[in-house]
Order: C-alpha cells, then structure tokens, then sequence
C-alpha cells in the first residue's frame, strides 16, 4: 500500500472567489499579513503497490481535475 | 414583539423570515452583519442563503461579522436566537450549538417538501406544537449532514436536544436523522429545513411552519 | 509595445491576425475604410467580437426584422421597451412593468458544463439587472444528448449543479424549464437561461450614455484573463519575442454567484437612489461592448481610460482588458454631483467601483491607455452598424420525404398491448419525471413562488399586497420544427400560449431563444427563416409581441445540425395570485373530466 | 513573502461523501487498486515575511479549518 497525494489547484488566470473570499475575510478577522490566497483541492489515495506513476498522472487528469481550468500535482508520500 | 433578523452579504430568505415574523404579528427588525447593536429586539432569527458566498465552509465567514458577537453574548443571557438552514450553520461554526453542517451524503443539493418529527417542544422555539407531531415544510440546502462526534450525539439525544428529526428516508446524511437540535437552555435552536417558507400554502406546501414563530410569540409574552 | 493609433497610423502595412480573430476579408477592409487606417490591436479586438455573429446577429439581422413587421400598434400597446434593449419590457398594470428574456450559454456549457452553465444563467440575470429590475425568478430550457451516452453522462450533471448553483446561491427560484434528449444534441447540448424581473414603471433604465461630463464607473468583479481565448492570439504576436509570450489561454469563465448577488443588491440600491443615468451589463464582449453599446445609444462620445480598470492579472494588454469576459461586473453612466453617493453605495456593499471614463462631446469612443489613445471609433460602427449577410436559403431536398414518412406507415399497438406501450411510455427519458433535475434547484426562496415545477408554467408573485403576479413557461419541440419548421414554431408558442393560460394568467408577451445549426447551410437557414415566420405570424394571431430573444447558430456536431429549436417563452400575468389555477386532476373524488379542443 | 500551504482533511471518524464518490467511481472508469480515497481543501497563501508559525496556526485552526469535523496541517514552502 501506499499513500499518494494529489493537490488540484484553480489556474492562476482563472477566478478564484473561494479563495478571495478567505482573502478578504482575514483581515476582517484581524489576521494582517495574507495577500494571497488561492483554494484547491487535497485528496488523499491509498493505492495497491503495482499502481504505477503513468496511472496516478492518468487518474489526476482524467478524473481528479478538470484540465480546462485547474492544475494539478501527484505525490507519493510515506503513509 | 420586535424579532431581529440579520442580513449578511449573500443572505437570501431574509424576505421571507421577516415575513414569517410579520404573519405571527411580530414586528421584524432588520439587522446588517455590520451592526454593533442588536436595536433592542427580543428575539433574533439567523436566516437562510449563502452567507459571504459559503465559499470556505458554510456559515465560516460569517460567524465572525461583528452582528454576531452582539448575538453571541445576548443568546447566553437567554435571548430567543433561531438558525435556519445557513442560520443553524453559521450558529453551528459560532459554537452556540454543537456539531456541524456537511455536504448532502449524495453530493447534490436537494430542494424538496420535508416531514419533520417535533421531538422537543419545550424550546422557545416550538411551544405550539405538540411532542411527536409530524409537520411538512420544505428542505433546501447542498450541505444539511449534521455530523458531531459520538458523546455530542449522546449528550443531544439523551437530554431531549434533538429538536426536529428527519421521517423517511433522511435527505442529507444527518447522524440520527437530526434536522434540528436546541442548545442546553432551549433559546437557542437551529434547523435545516425551512419553516419560514411553509407560513401560507400558497407559496409554500403547507403552513406548518408558522407554529415556530408563533410559539416564538409566547415565549416572549411570557418573559 | 501597445499598438496605438499613432502606432496604426505610421505602421498601415503591418500584418494582423484578424482571420483568426474570425473576421472575413471584406470585413478587414471595411474596418480600415471606417477607420481610414488599419486598427489597432486593440480596435480589431474589439470589431472582431462586437461583429462577431454572436455580437452581431449578422446572418439573423434580415430575418429577425420580420418581428418587428409584424408587431402592430395594438400588440406594442402594453410594450415599454422591445427588440433592441437588454430585454423586453411589459406592463403589467399597477404600475409594474416586468422583464424577461432567455439567452444561450450552449457551447462554453459544452466546454466546461459548470461554469458554462453557471456563467449563462448569470448573464441573463445581469441583463435583466441593466434593465432597472429586481431579478425574480430563472428558467432552464436543456436539450441533451441520449441520456446513455457517455457525453451527456460527462454534461448533464455539470449543467444541472451548475444551473442550480448559480441561482441557488443568487437567491433566484427556479420555476421551470426544459429537459429534452435527442441524439441530434450529443454533441452540442443547449443550455437556454431565463430570467424575469419587475420594477415600478417610472424606475426603467436604459442602456445609453448621454449628457457631456457625465461620468463612466465599472462597478463589480476585477477583470482578469477569462474569456479572451481569441484575443490571445494578439497577445502572442505582442509579446512575440519577449518570455512574456502567453500560452493559448482557455476561454473559460468562472461565476462567483456570491459577488453577483452583491452587485444585485448594490444595483437596486444605486436605482433607488435615483443616481443611475444610464447602465449596461458587462456580458460576451465584455468591455468592447459596454462601451461602444452604451456610447452608441447615447447622443455624445465616450472616453475610456482602460489603465484604470481594476485587474486580476497582471501584464494585461489594452486588447485583452477590452475582451475580457470576467462575470458579474456592470457599467453604469453617472451624474458628476452622484459620483459620490454612487461611490458609498458600493462601498456598502463591498463592491469595487471605478470611474473609468466620461461621456464627451462629439460622437467619438476614445480609449486610452496611460494617456495614449488605442482606440478612437465611431461607436456606431462597432455596436450597431456591423456586417448584415443576406445567406442563401435554400428548402432541403428531403423535406418532402420527411413529411411523407407520416405515423400511418406505424402499426397499431393491439388492445392488450397498450398497458405496455403506457409503461413503456411512462419510462422513456423525455416523458419520464424530471424531479432529479428540479429538486437541485431551489423553487422557495424570497417566497413569491406561487407555481413551479412540476406546473405548466412557473409563477410568481410580485407584488404581496395585491396579489399582482406573471406566469411564464418555455416550449418548443424540435421533432416538430424539423418536420415543419414554420409550423414548428407556431406549435411552441402555442404551447407555452396555453401553458400559461391554463394557469389563469392571460397571455402578454414573447421572448424566444432561436438555436440552430449553421447559418452557412442553406437548409438550417431555410429552417430559421421559416422558424421566424411562423413564430411572428403566430404572435400576431394571438396578438402578443415578441418583445426580444437571442439567436445561438452553430450548434452542430460536424456537419449535422442540431434539430432546429426555436424555444419560445411565453409570460402572463395574472392580477390576484389567488385565483392561480394548480396543475393537477382531482383535489377531490367524484370531479368531473373534461376535454377541451379537438 | 513567504508561500504556506494548509491543508483540510475531513476527521477520519467523520463521514466523506466526496471522496467516497471518488472511490467508487475510479473502478467503473477502469482504474484498479485505488482503496480509499478522502478528498479535503488545500489552501495556498502568500504571507509577509513577518507572519509568525503561531499566527499561521491560528487563522488554520480557528477559521480554515473546523476542529469539530476536520484535521488540518501547516506548512511553509518555496514559493
Ligand atoms: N430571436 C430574436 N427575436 C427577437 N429579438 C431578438 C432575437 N434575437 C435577438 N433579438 C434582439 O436583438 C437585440 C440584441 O440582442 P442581445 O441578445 O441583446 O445582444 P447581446 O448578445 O449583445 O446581449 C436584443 O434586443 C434582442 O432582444
């Protein structure tokens, strides 16, 4: 078994209100110091050992993010 | 009876828990989550929509609006305070009621009439109607699971907090069926579903809803 | 290097990608002979997207004229705005006039289903917003592919979440629309977006910038790179050789309804106050067509200072901040002695608000960038003098055949075989319940709704003290319009017609959504040609006006189109929503069943 | 400037529906051997140099991140 990590993050020319919305609240909420926040999503698979990298990089584009408007990485990370 | 009801930015059934007031012969009181006073009302209702988009977590934004520390400290003096739908999620994230909200178990949002079972009705909330009563208002809400970890579960359970609990199949994926729970007081209630939208069958399926804002008349008569 | 006029001017043999930008030859030379020079980057950027046929109606433009040919003074009598502003108004009696109108959001809902859907149903509401209205209610006309197939499996979803959560979060019921499957949209589903909106007579605005002095303020989101796959391709000439060459960017827009419903509260607030002249939405086209529109309609010029726009992205060039297509944003043309009300409004609301120009003498839209002047245009030759194409329209061959091949030739289920053909019936995809689409949506929210899905029409109420309310519904069946086009569209408005008769409602006005294939084929343009007049002959029967709608053409996989949809929305109004007349046989035993018509 | 990255995760007691519905999907679209997916946020922000560990701790803890269901890390990274 192991443990991959895949992070799906928004383009940076595309909008990304989720994360300004956390950008604009901080300050509100008395946390100066942020300029920037973008918001993805961090998925966490346990996979069989003979899943190869080519299929983890098939499984992240295909499935896990939309390649029309986000980025994504895939990591494999000690469980 | 002068009830508070807030706006944030991205709040959308203001309209209609104002209307709800004004049909139980209250008059409604509109706050903005800017507001550093509460205007004197006796009682406050959290309503529905998008708070701040909902975009981080439901009610996460919003919890923090100046309006709400107002409310915060007024509801643990025991003011009459309802969270409907994004309500109950922003007094869920405020920690004026335990657990939280999270998305539906089927992932869609589900907009749909709704049987609720009255489980408590000696909050401030639901003194009108009877214990075991079975009401239909509508549900509407894309994050309505209520989760709490299993002693929270018990304490509600066994202390008569569970408010409202979803009859038939349960929409969203709330542990025990819970559509509403009550704070250890009973002023404080929160709940999914919508009773302000269900005060006139004409717009609405039935006028069940209208027994909360009502009792809400009783309680505040009484104090 | 930013291309300026001087730039054009001293440089008139440089080569421009205008072809890629989708403009013809004759249109380049057009351009240059308005201009009398060749455009600057920024120029064709805008002429190529505001000529474009989605901007331009160019091949519809001689047909659609057949509405107004058709409208008689009679049928005008309750109409306070028609084809030719953001949406059709009505009056509706009491002092309320109401708006409505449907648009395609077909081929980016294809793209990315989410967003295209979520971005369409958050243009029209901006359109119906410009008008001065509140925004009450949406509709979603769909057509789909074979529910089986693997596209749709892909689409469908995406469309319904991103329909329903666009307008969920925007705080806007949900009172019908459309789910149809046939294989002939697999390829190219439509995605039509409705929405009506009431406001008291006196309060209309209209899309125009007049008054010298009076200032320009771009209020709403920042504007970024969405949208502008096209343009780009002028930034890569741009940045030729510099590590600042951009990569082919998607053109795909991200809705951020939180923001949109902002600028809605925002916006009713500013026509409160009384401190709007005049207002445009910010949709396809985005700025190019906000300003060239809104100078076009008014009786001076325009200057636009472009390095004023609040971005989201950096390195933007002139061309590109005109193209964006960045959502919820709105351009609005205000007194000097409100620009500060105006100003505080929006800081209420948290709402980024910018004076980015001023209404000038002249009849001039001048843009400059740091004080250099990218864009100097006759604003009429962009906005409302673009290209008219008379197509070849030619009957299709086989139209005969078609209508030959009737029901007769299909044999006659035997009696013990008709519970089977009900069932079969019952569980076919387009006759089958659409509850999984509609309980996505939100129908109760503000709680006017007084009828929607499953009901004939949806309807709303929009005034609480008298009970005053419109019924609307959306029809079309395209099996029907490729059969016969011009009887086609005749049979949706009459079923929208009824649809909103059978509520209660008396019938007042049309909009329409023409969704067809490709205006270059004779045949789809024989359908439209025929689709129009049917639908204008129609109306005039009935006597209500089509008060506005929207052409979508291209919708096609290869060289097969798309069955022509011609989707007609039909709006009622009803003076008590009291008296509304449910769907449904049979509240109670022992009622009695009766069939009207033939 | 520095660049921080949270990540969300849902508790492991509390129900995912997300990222069950990752995991039932992948063998229908043909990938095998993927046993558990959990799909959670991934947050990346831009912070003056001057933001301590403990104020980034905070602003995860008390607002990107709701302790009741959700775990959560913190890290600076290169940007
Ligand atoms: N099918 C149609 N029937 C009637 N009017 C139409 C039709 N299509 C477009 N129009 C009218 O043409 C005008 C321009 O269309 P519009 O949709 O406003 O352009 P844009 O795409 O720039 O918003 C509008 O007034 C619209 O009502």
């Amino acid at each position: 078994m192991a443990r991959v990590v895949v992070d799906v993050m928004p383009k940076p020319e595309i909008l990304d209100p989720q994360g300004q919305a956390v950008a604009n609240a901080l300050p509100r909420l008395g946390f100066d110091g942020v300029t920037a926040v973008r918001q993805g999503k961090h998925f966490e698979l346990e996979v069989a050992d003979d899943v190869d990298d080519a299929t983890l990089a098939k499984i992240a584009e295909t499935f896990l993010a939309n390649p029309v408007i986000e980025d994504w990485t895939v990591r494999r990370v000690e469980a | 009876m002068r009830v508070g009801v807030i706006t944030f930015p991205g709040t959308l059934d203001d309209v209609d828990a104002q209307r709800a007031v004004r049909y139980a012969d209250g008059e409604a009181v509109p706050l903005w989550h800017g507001d550093h006073d509460l205007k004197g009302v006796d009682a406050v209702i959290v309503p529905g929509g998008f708070s701040y988009g909902d975009y981080l977590r439901c009610g996460a934004i919003a919890r923090f609006a100046p309006v709400m520390q107002e409310v915060i400290e007024a509801a643990d003096k025991g003011m009459p305070v309802l969270g409907i739908c994004n309500g109950f999620q922003i007094l869920a994230e405020a920690h004026l009621l335990p657990g939280a909200l999270t998305r539906n178990h089927k992932l869609h949002f589900v907009c749909r009439d709704q049987w609720l079972a009255v489980e408590n009705n000696t909050t401030a909330w639901t003194t009108r109607y009877d214990k075991g009563a079975e009401i239909l208002v509508p549900l509407k809400s894309g994050e309505g699971g209520y989760q709490a970890d299993e002693d929270t579960l018990k304490e509600l359970e066994d202390n008569g907090r569970v408010v409202f609990r979803y009859v038939g199949d349960n929409p969203n994926g709330s542990r025990n069926n819970i559509a509403g729970i009550t704070n250890a007081r009973g002023n404080v209630v929160g709940l999914m579903p919508h009773p302000e939208h269900a005060i006139d069958a004409l717009t609405g399926p039935t006028d069940d809803g209208l027994g909360m804002f009502l009792s809400l008349l009783d309680t505040v008569v009484k104090a | 290097m930013i291309d300026t006029v001087k730039n054009a001017e001293a440089t008139p043999d440089q080569e421009q990608p205008y072809r890629e930008l989708g403009l013809k030859d004759d249109e380049y030379a057009r351009i240059k002979e308005i201009l009398k020079r060749r455009p600057t980057d920024a120029e064709l950027a805008m002429y190529s997207v505001m000529w474009s046929e989605h901007c331009s109606y160019k091949s519809s433009k001689v047909h659609l004229k057949y509405f107004g040919d058709t409208t008689t003074d009679e049928m005008r009598s309750k109409m306070l705005a028609g084809i030719g502003e953001n949406a059709g108004v009505v009056d509706v009696g009491d002092g309320w006039a109401v708006t409505f109108k449907v648009e395609s959001h077909n081929h980016p809902s294809y793209v990315e289903p989410y967003q295209g859907a979520a971005t369409g149903v958050g243009g029209i509401v901006r359109d119906i917003l410009a008008m001065g209205a509140r925004p009450l209610a949406v509709m979603d006309p769909l057509r789909f592919g074979r529910p089986d197939a693997e596209d749709t499996k892909r689409v469908l979803p995406g469309i319904v979440a991103g329909v329903g959560g666009y307008g969920n979060c925007l705080g806007l019921p949900n009172i019908g629309g459309e789910v149809v499957f046939d294989e002939s949209y697999q390829g190219n589903p439509l995605v039509n977006a409705l929405c009506v909106g009431a406001m008291r007579v006196e309060d209309l605005h209209l899309a125009h910038a007049s008054g010298t002095g009076n200032k320009v303020i771009l209020y709403g989101a920042r504007t970024g790179l969405d949208g502008i796959g096209g343009v780009s391709v002028l930034a890569s000439e741009t940045f030729d050789d510099t590590a600042g060459k951009r990569k082919k960017l998607p053109s795909v827009q991200v809705g951020d309804p939180f923001t949109e419903k902002v600028l809605i509260e925002c916006s009713l607030e500013l026509f409160e106050k009384g401190i709007v002249a005049g207002i445009q939405d910010l949709g396809g086209a985005g700025l190019s067509c906000a300003t060239s529109e809104l100078a076009s309609a008014g009786d001076g010029g325009m200057h636009v200072r472009l390095d004023r726009v609040p971005l989201r992205a950096t390195g933007m060039t002139p061309a590109e901040i005109l193209s964006s297509e960045s959502q919820e944003r709105m351009c609005a043309v205000v007194e000097p002695a409100n620009v500060e009300a105006f100003l505080e409004v929006c800081a209420k609301w948290d709402v980024i608000a910018t004076e980015i120009g001023e209404v000038t003498e002249g009849d001039r839209l001048v843009i400059t960038y740091h004080d250099e002047v990218v864009v100097d245009v006759p604003p009429r030759t962009v906005a409302h003098e673009g290209p008219v194409y008379h197509r070849p329209i030619e009957r299709p061959a086989d139209q005969d055949e078609l209508q030959a091949n009737t029901p007769d030739s299909l044999p006659r289920p035997a009696k013990d075989e008709l519970l089977a053909l009900v069932k079969t019936m019952a569980a076919s995809p387009n006759l089958a319940s659409k509850k999984w689409v509609t309980q996505q949506y939100d129908r109760y929210v503000r709680g006017g709704t007084v009828l929607a899905q499953p009901s004939d029409s949806g309807m709303i109420r929009i005034d609480e003290e008298t009970g005053r309310g419109v019924a609307l519904s959306t029809d079309c069946n395209g099996r029907y319009t490729k059969l016969d086009p011009y009887e086609g569209a005749k049979l949706a408005l009459a079923e929208a017609y009824r649809n909103v008769a059978a509520t209660g409602a008396t019938p007042v006005a049309v909009t329409n959504c023409l969704n067809f294939g490709s205006p270059e084929d004779p045949a789809v343009m024989w359908q439209f040609e025929q689709a129009v007049k049917g639908l204008a002959d129609g109306c005039a029967e009935l006597g209500i006006p089509v008060t506005g709608g929207n052409v979508s053409f291209y919708n096609q996989t290869g060289s097969t189109a798309i069955l022509p949809t011609p989707v007609v929305g039909v709006l009622g109004v009803i003076d008590d929503v009291r008296r509304r007349i449910p769907t449904g046989i049979g509240a109670e035993a022992g009622e009695t069943l009766l069939l009207l018509g033939e």
